[in-house]
């Protein structure tokens, strides 16, 4: 039983192909990282498999389950959620209504007109309970759009995982951050993410040598190696694709 | 966060109280005769702030930005006529107080066909599939006379001597009580509404629709559940129309209300819950009011428009809101002096601008009437040069002055804020 | 007081504002006439106008300021959707303020049903009803027409336009054939060319079209365009600005069906009408053309005098009835069957070779035909609920 | 001295990004900028270029072009390379390079022969669309349509992100030929290599300050500077 | 068949009418993305204008400097006003744009008065061209395609062939690098915005004579140009002539079918007869509903592909 698996996975946009085929298989509780350079298609990819755009051609599965032609938001009832490259929070909405927007449909509150929000207690105490896990709960009122941009990644991760999914996808989760704030967000990403399913794409080695079980290095649409971090960092064909030029 | 919640319950208590008291404040205490205007004036106050209300679910609260919000009100009113013709016949036992509940199922009955359809999409794509339904729904109303009654409209009598209190709604008094509670029960329960799960995610894919999609929501299925609430609620505000006027024509579904509620939603402002009540407010004063004294009514509506857009685009609940850091640390005070220097150039400003639009307009069209010009209480003669210098210098002086003045208040608002932001920080 | 004040509800705002400001500015020299000749039981008359918008609601809380303020007179002139709502309205307030009545002073709501199923005892309409226009109208139209298309608006005026020609046309001139009968949007076509293909098409010797402003203006034109010879014989060309905008297209061929027009006193040899006439177009641009206004306040002033006061029923049941000789000695009755105003009517046709032209286009109105209120005096079915006392 | 930064900060709304830059190019001087992701290389250029808006000095041959529109600052002589390439994709190469001149017909150092001599490509490809160009492809087309336009300072940003090595390589040859006509060029860069063969100075920037100048040969002698703010 | 030849011509003249509005409101809509309520003001503003100047130094003048002086409009409202609010979103823009109809409306009628202007085809062009079964075709008529087809050359010129052409529909995906290649944005956006009103300015040179010049012609044309441009297609000026053409066709043929739904049932056997809304709806006749297929089909189009008929990008 594998938590995602994706079968021959191929994208274009109109005549140029973007993902070429990619196979790749998720083992529950694995910590799964994707590197590769700019423009590789791994925000794509991760689109993909979240059901952002549809794919050309190929097969995603979540828990044995075919996903590919399914709509976002069924994706994510199915377990899967998901972080964005370019923060993607409520801004006119505060950090705490953030938050409790994405426990809104685990908990199983729905479409609910009639239940109103101030009374759900369990509901704002899980909500109290994740902000001050976030160390955002100095913050609790401010519109999520005045954040710092560091918070703001921060509560991307909070609301991403808040929802319970089984799955998580993490794009770049650490970029344009500092090495305390990165530290702080690996340290919060660790814990929060405790029995999941984490894939996570990454710019920052450090991190990704740190925290994988499994790393995917994608070039031009194609995993070109696959495995535990000491082969890939040995690999030759990744040496010369990516890491090559770092290490001199 | 509990001191402005006090503070905006008390804002509510007094409103509340505001509008139970304003009528007798007209009564003719001698004759015992109520002022029907000013209570014809609050009746529509009552109705259009539903209206603003619940166009503002769309607006502020789901950014959904509709044309054709007066389709919902209008088919309330119409189906609500037939209601009480039916009522008035005896074949529909329903007593006064409860019909406008049944016009608010016929709104929310509409609004689910075409929120159906409109809801498939958003942005500007969601904005023209309204405005060809508002097109196409009050054509059909002039069209259709079984239902629509053309363009007489159909008419009714609300007195269909059915009440819960007795009541016989003769008097616009008894009317305007009806609507004031219809009113609070609408705004009530659409307060609630942004308080719920369904309300709070309208909120969230106004922000972000693709977000909330990676959450488990159907961004269309909330847009469709709150403009379907959205007609419900407009459906009421129709239903107390036809229970005023007792008659209802293809006005009360045309374009112009649609556009009303677009106006009286944003210049009140559509950030605030509050905001549109203003808005409402404001501009039923504006056009049952001033379109007494000024037929140029239409130009100060456009110039208020445009500066509200251009200056304050939060509308006047955002002005307002402006200044909530400031009274919170007791600093309002030192607002007032920068504020009375401004009244002067923009008294001036407003003096010269009304001056020219009156005098230009009885140039060509008043003064034909051989109506006497009469500006601010005094007779003017506009054959002479006189006038019409005053109003250029009180213009453009004006403009000058306020400009300056402005910029002299502005500099005192930054430094106020940045003290705040300084004292926040420690 | 010591004004006799009279409301005058209209649209002075908006699109249609250019009716409203006309009337106001012909009310405004009729009103100053009397005032001249002392008023009313010593009392000056005032008039104050009201903006309707268009709109029954906006009419029904200017109604609302006229009663507060103990106005007793409304009059409203545009629109029978306003009208209609005027009547329910000013019958309802009446009924449940009997110590603060009004009369309402129909002068333009034109809908024939007004005076039939909607008629009631507190509107008086001093205007002919569609159905008068209508007889007026297919009376006048030539021997050797034999082929009509009808073209109307497709709304309250429009329709009844429509079905009151045909009534007519069958009663009186059954030799002619109607080729086409068409309702159009009001005030939604931008391009009338469709239609003047298919009257062409039809082989019609003549529209009858209850069309006005732009809807008459577009089709007048698109018809000249396409060379279409055919003769326009519509009922409202001569309000204002028609004649501007339709101007030497019309020649000959345009006819409309009106109250008054400048040439009349001259055809009934009315000198002092004529100077009225000859005044009034030294400090205006537009046409004279309602004489039924002058009527209207002629018969309001004797009924004021005759009830020696302003009180809204002794006013109504003196205006019920009444008698009076208009301004080129024309027989005027108020009918007190159905408060329709039993008036005459001239049928035009637009010419070079007239003595007053029309809003100084160099054509005017020559009259081709005229009614008297004795032709005009048609069956009603108004059943009227009478006050009790 | 072509360009002098005094002291500039630059703000996205309300993040603190650049902390008071200081940092000068002689004329004709290749200058390289290092320093990690995200730590305000890019928003330097944009601040310069006046796309941020900046506060401080940039002296320009003696002028301060602070606060300038950036259509203003281009025309003072800077040109821009952005890091996301903003090809425009709806019109053809030959339309982004024409859109490159300031002016209709004017050229300068640049023409379009030298520009498809340099690329072959591009050549081939000058009546495409630029949408549909690789992104190496894409990459040049950015440079020559900045050049079109003559700048005596190019501020280029991360030329060699995600190309592939080949390109890398020509891409230095494009440099060296630019810096050869009398441009100056400050180049941002993340991978050593090229910038240590190539610059006459550089700057290593962290936290929006400039932490470390120096030829390459002190960053190559500095193992610290390395390790605190370049590698991973 | 007659009927149908001429319809078509008809159809054709009325459309190209449309695009003459049209071209100006796609070209600020789809450059811009300004929901521009106020252009059919501009068009009568261009009416007017042209009425008054070609009193004062005729007809062939006025088609020049009408326009101009709607372009100077245009840029004032873009400087001054639009500008400022364009930060605020598009919501801002669009309300900017309808409190301009409110001032428009009443401005003009203070200025010229609430009657029709007697704006006429100059004599120069008012003669039959050429007869078709037996109908005048007018030669202003021929003047307007003319006119109107140099709209469409100019404006596709503008946009393919010239650098401000160019500059637009790079600024249109990266106004920013524009910019930092030289060139001035914000003056290309007024440029824009003057040359949607000039446009509408010359549109209402035409259409003033063309139709008539009257305190209501903006509201009358109003809709009916957003429903062309909406129905084209943003960003398509092929999409929007064609819509303008398809939308003049369809009101010009629906005037000519007489038939309604129930007449296609009555063959089935169905008669229907009742007096209830379901059955009026049935019965009224495709020519009295013509005015209304424009909203319908751009309901229909905008529900199935929300980009138009041509648009290149989403409304
Ligand atoms: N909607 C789209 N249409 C056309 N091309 C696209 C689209 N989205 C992405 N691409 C192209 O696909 C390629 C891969 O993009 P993607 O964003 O997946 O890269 P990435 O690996 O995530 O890069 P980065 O590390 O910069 O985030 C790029 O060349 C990009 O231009
Ligand atoms: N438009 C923006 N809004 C808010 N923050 C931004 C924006 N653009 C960049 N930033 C942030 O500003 C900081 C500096 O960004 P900048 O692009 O200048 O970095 P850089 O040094 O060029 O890094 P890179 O290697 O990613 O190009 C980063 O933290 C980035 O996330
Ligand atoms: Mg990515
Ligand atoms: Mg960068």
């Amino acid at each position: 039983m594998t938590a995602l698996s994706l079968r021959d996975v191929r994208k274009n946009f109109g005549a140029t192909e973007i993902i070429r085929g990619v196979t790749l298989d998720i083992q529950p509780g694995e910590r799964h990282c994707i590197i590769g350079p700019n423009g590789a298609g791994k925000t794509t990819l991760f689109n993909l498999i979240s059901g952002r755009f549809p794919i050309t051609s190929g097969e995603i599965s979540l828990n044995n389950t075919r996903i590919d032609q399914q709509p976002p938001h069924l994706i994510n009832r199915a377990g899967l959620s998901r972080s964005f490259q370019i923060t993607s929070i409520f801004q006119r909405l505060s950090v705490f209504e953030n938050l409790r927007c994405a426990l809104l449909w685990s908990m199983g509150y729905r479409y609910s007109f009639w239940s109103a929000l101030w009374r759900q207690k369990a509901l704002n105490e899980k909500a109290e309970f994740l902000l001050e896990d976030l160390n955002l709960a100095s913050r609790r009122d401010i519109p999520a759009g005045l954040l710092s941009y560091a918070e703001q990644r921060a509560l991307e991760i909070g609301m991403t995982i808040a929802g319970g999914a089984s799955v998580i996808l993490l794009d770049e989760p650490t970029a344009g951050m500092s090495n305390t704030e990165t530290d702080y967000a690996m340290a919060l990403i660790r814990r929060v993410t405790q029995g999941k399913t984490l894939l996570m794409v990454e710019h920052d080695m450090k991190v990704v040598f740190d925290l994988a079980d499994t790393i995917t290095v994608l070039v031009y649409g194609q995993v070109i190696a696959s495995g535990p971090p000491e082969t890939v960092r040995s690999s030759r064909a990744v040496q010369e694709a990516y890491l090559g030029a770092l290490e001199e | 966060m509990t001191r402005s919640g006090n503070g905006a319950r008390w804002i509510w208590v007094f409103a509340v109280a505001l509008a139970l008291a304003v009528p007798w404040a007209f009564h003719n205490f001698q004759t015992g005769r109520d002022s029907g205007f000013v209570l014809s004036m609050l009746s529509q106050m009552g109705m259009m702030v539903i209206l603003s209300l619940s166009y503002n679910m769309l607006l502020g609260q789901a950014g959904l930005f509709s044309l054709c919000h007066a389709t919902f009100f209008g088919i309330g009113g119409y189906a609500t006529v037939h209601f009480l013709n039916a009522a008035g016949a005896g074949s529909l036992p329903l007593p006064m107080e409860v019909i406008p509940l049944l016009s608010g199922l016929t709104g929310l009955g509409l609004a689910l066909i075409f929120g159906y359809m409109a809801t498939k999409q958003r942005a500007t794509a969601f904005a023209m599939i309204t405005m060809g339904i508002g097109e196409l729904m009050a054509t059909a109303a002039l069209m259709f006379h079984s239902f629509f009654g053309g363009e007489g409209g159909v008419t009714t009598n609300r007195m269909i001597d059915h009440s819960l209190f007795g009541l016989t709604y003769a008097s616009g008094m008894q009317v305007y009580y009806l609507i004031l509670v219809w009113t609070l029960i609408c705004a009530g329960s659409m307060y609630f509404l942004t308080q719920t799960p369904l309300g709070r995610m309208a909120n969230a894919t106004r922000d972000n629709y693709e977000r909330a999609q990676f959450m488990g929501y159907d961004p269309r299925v909330v847009r469709f559940l709150q403009f379907s609430l959205s007609g419900l609620f407009a459906g009421v505000g129709g239903g107390l129309y036809a229970i005023t006027y007792e008659i209802v024509t293809f006005d009360a579904l045309a374009a112009p209300l649609s556009a009303n509620a677009l106006l009286m939603a944003y210049i009140g402002g559509t950030t605030v819950f509050g905001g549109p009540i203003l808005g409402a407010v404001l501009i039923t004063l504006l056009q049952s009011g001033v379109s007494l004294l000024s037929n140029s009514w239409l130009v100060y509506v456009g110039v208020l428009f445009i500066s509200m857009v251009m200056f304050a685009p939060a509308g006047l609940s955002g002005l307002i809101i402006a200044h909530g850091p400031i009274a919170a640390a007791g600093r309002l005070r030192r607002l007032t002096v920068p504020y009375l220097r401004l009244v002067v150039p923009f008294l001036a400003l407003v003096l010269g601008f009304v001056g020219l639009v009156e005098l230009m307009s009885f140039l060509t069209i008043g003064a034909a009437q051989g109506k006497k010009l009469v500006l601010f209480g005094s007779a003017i003669n506009i054959e002479a040069t006189q006038p019409w210098l005053i109003s250029v210098v009180c213009l453009l002086g004006g403009g000058a002055w306020l400009r300056w003045e402005a910029r002299a208040f502005h500099r005192v608002w930054e430094s106020l804020t940045a003290d705040l932001k300084q004292r926040d920080r420690v | 007081a010591d004004t006799i004040k009279i409301a005058y509800i209209d649209p002075f705002s908006g699109p249609f504002a250019s009716g409203g400001d006309e009337f106001l500015k012909i009310f405004k020299v009729l009103f100053d006439r009397i005032n001249a000749k002392g008023g009313v039981l010593g009392k000056q008359l005032e008039i104050v106008p009201f903006d309707s918008k268009l709109q029954p609601a906006e009419a029904l809380i200017a109604l609302k300021s006229v009663t507060d303020q103990n106005i007793p007179f409304v009059m409203h002139c545009t629109g029978s959707n306003v009208g209609a709502a005027l009547i329910d309205g000013v019958a309802k307030h009446n009924a449940r303020n009997p110590d603060n009545r009004v009369i309402y002073l129909n002068c333009g709501a034109l809908a024939t049903e007004l005076t039939n199923e909607k008629c009631d005892f507190w509107q008086f309409r001093f205007a002919g009803s569609v159905e008068m226009r209508a007889a007026t109208r297919i009376r006048s139209l030539p021997k050797e027409i034999t082929k009509v298309y009808l073209l109307n608006q497709d709304y309250l005026f429009g329709q009844s336009v429509q079905a009151d020609t045909k009534k007519w046309l069958a009663a009186l001139r059954p030799d002619i054939q109607i080729v086409g009968d068409e309702l159009m949007p009001f005030g939604k076509v931008q391009d009338f060319s469709s239609y003047v293909t298919k009257i062409k098409a039809s082989g019609a010797q003549s529209i009858v079209t209850g069309n006005y402003n732009r809807d008459l203006n577009l089709l007048i034109k698109a018809a000249v365009d396409d060379g279409l010879n055919i003769r326009f014989d519509t009922y409202l060309a001569h309000l204002i600005g028609g004649p501007t905008a339709i101007g030497a297209t019309g020649e000959g061929r345009l006819t409309s069906i009106m109250e008054f027009s400048g040439n009349v006193p001259v055809d009934l040899k009315v000198p002092e009408a004529e100077k009225f006439v000859t005044d009034w177009r030294e400090h205006h641009n537009t046409d004279f053309s309602t004489l039924n206004f002058m009527t209207m306040l002629d018969m309001l002033t004797q009924a004021i005098t005759k009830a020696g006061g302003t009180d809204p029923l002794k006013v109504a049941l003196a205006l019920e009835g009444m008698q009076v000789k208009d301004f080129v000695g024309q027989d005027n009755t108020m009918r007190k069957d159905d408060h329709q105003l039993l008036m005459p009517y001239y049928a035009g046709v637009f010419t070079k070779d007239v003595k007053y032209d029309s809003e100084k286009t160099g054509f005017g109105w020559k009259t081709q035909y005229s009614a008297s209120a004795a032709d005009l005096t048609l069956p009603t079915t108004c059943k009227m609920k009478r006050p009790a006392s | 001295m072509i360009l002098d930064v005094r002291d500039l900060h630059a703000f996205y709304g309300q993040s603190h990004i650049l902390h008071g830059v200081d940092l000068t190019v002689n004329e004709g001087e290749i200058v390289s900028l290092l320093g990690r992701n995200g730590v305000g290389r890019s928003t330097l250029c944009k601040a310069i270029m006046g796309l941020v808006p900046p506060q401080g000095q940039v002296m320009y041959r003696g002028k301060d072009l602070a606060g300038l529109r950036s259509d203003l600052v281009a025309r003072a002589g800077i040109g821009y390379v952005p890091e996301d390439r903003q090809v425009f994709p709806t019109l053809t190469v030959r339309q982004n390079l024409e859109l490159g001149l300031k002016r209709a017909g004017k050229f300068g150092r640049w023409t379009f022969d030298d520009v498809f001599r340099l690329f072959p490509n591009l050549a081939a490809r000058q009546n495409n669309p630029a949408g549909v160009l690789s992104g190496g492809e894409q990459q040049m087309l950015t440079m020559c349509r900045t050049l079109m336009g003559d700048p005596d300072l190019v501020l280029i940003d991360e030329p060699t992100e995600g190309l592939a090595p080949l390109l890398v390589e020509q891409v230095g040859v494009l440099l060296a030929e630019i810096a050869s006509r009398g441009v100056a060029i400050l180049l941002v860069e993340q991978k050593l290599t090229i910038a240590l063969k190539i610059s006459h100075r550089l700057y290593v920037m962290g936290h929006g300050k400039i932490v470390f100048e120096g030829t390459p040969a002190d960053l190559a002698a500095n193992a610290d500077v390395r390790r605190e703010w370049l590698e991973v | 068949m007659e009927i149908f030849v001429i319809s078509l011509l008809n159809g054709l003249v009325y459309g190209m009418l449309l695009f003459m509005l049209a071209s100006g409101l796609t070209l600020i809509f789809s450059m811009m993305g300004v929901l521009n309520f106020a252009h059919a003001s501009i068009y009568m503003i261009g009416a007017y204008l042209a009425f008054q100047v070609s009193r004062v130094v005729g007809f062939f003048p006025a088609l020049i400097i009408a326009p101009l002086l709607c372009g100077a409009i245009g840029a004032a409202i873009e400087i001054w006003g639009l500008r400022k609010v364009h930060h605020n979103g598009h919501i801002a823009e669009l309300l900017f744009t309808f409190g301009l109809v409110f001032i428009v409306q009443r401005g003009v009628q203070m200025t010229w008065g609430m009657l029709p202007m007697p704006y006429r085809v100059p004599a120069l062009l008012d003669f039959p061209l050429f007869q078709i079964y037996g109908a005048n075709f007018p030669a202003y008529r021929a003047f307007m395609l003319l006119i109107s087809g140099g709209m469409l050359l100019s404006t596709w010129l503008l946009l393919k062939k010239t650098r401000v052409g160019l500059i637009i529909q790079a600024a249109l995906t990266h106004p920013n690098m524009v910019s930092a290649l030289g060139h001035n944005v914000p003056m290309v956006f007024t440029t824009v915005f003057a040359g949607g009103c000039l446009l509408a300015g010359l549109a209402g040179v035409i259409g003033g004579n063309y139709q008539t010049t009257e305190p209501g012609m903006a509201e009358a044309m109003g809709p009916i140009v957003f429903v062309v441009v909406v129905f084209g297609g943003l960003g398509s000026l092929a999409g929007c002539f064609i819509a303008s053409i398809l939308m003049g066709m369809i009101q010009t043929f629906a005037v000519v079918i007489d038939y309604s739904v129930a007449d296609l049932l009555r063959p089935l056997g169905l008669a229907l007869k009742a007096d209830n809304l379901l059955m009026e709806v049935l019965t009224v006749p495709i020519a009295r509903i013509g005015a209304l297929l424009p909203f319908a089909m751009m309901i229909l189009i905008l529900l199935f592909r929300p980009r138009g008929l041509m648009g290149t990008r989403d409304t």
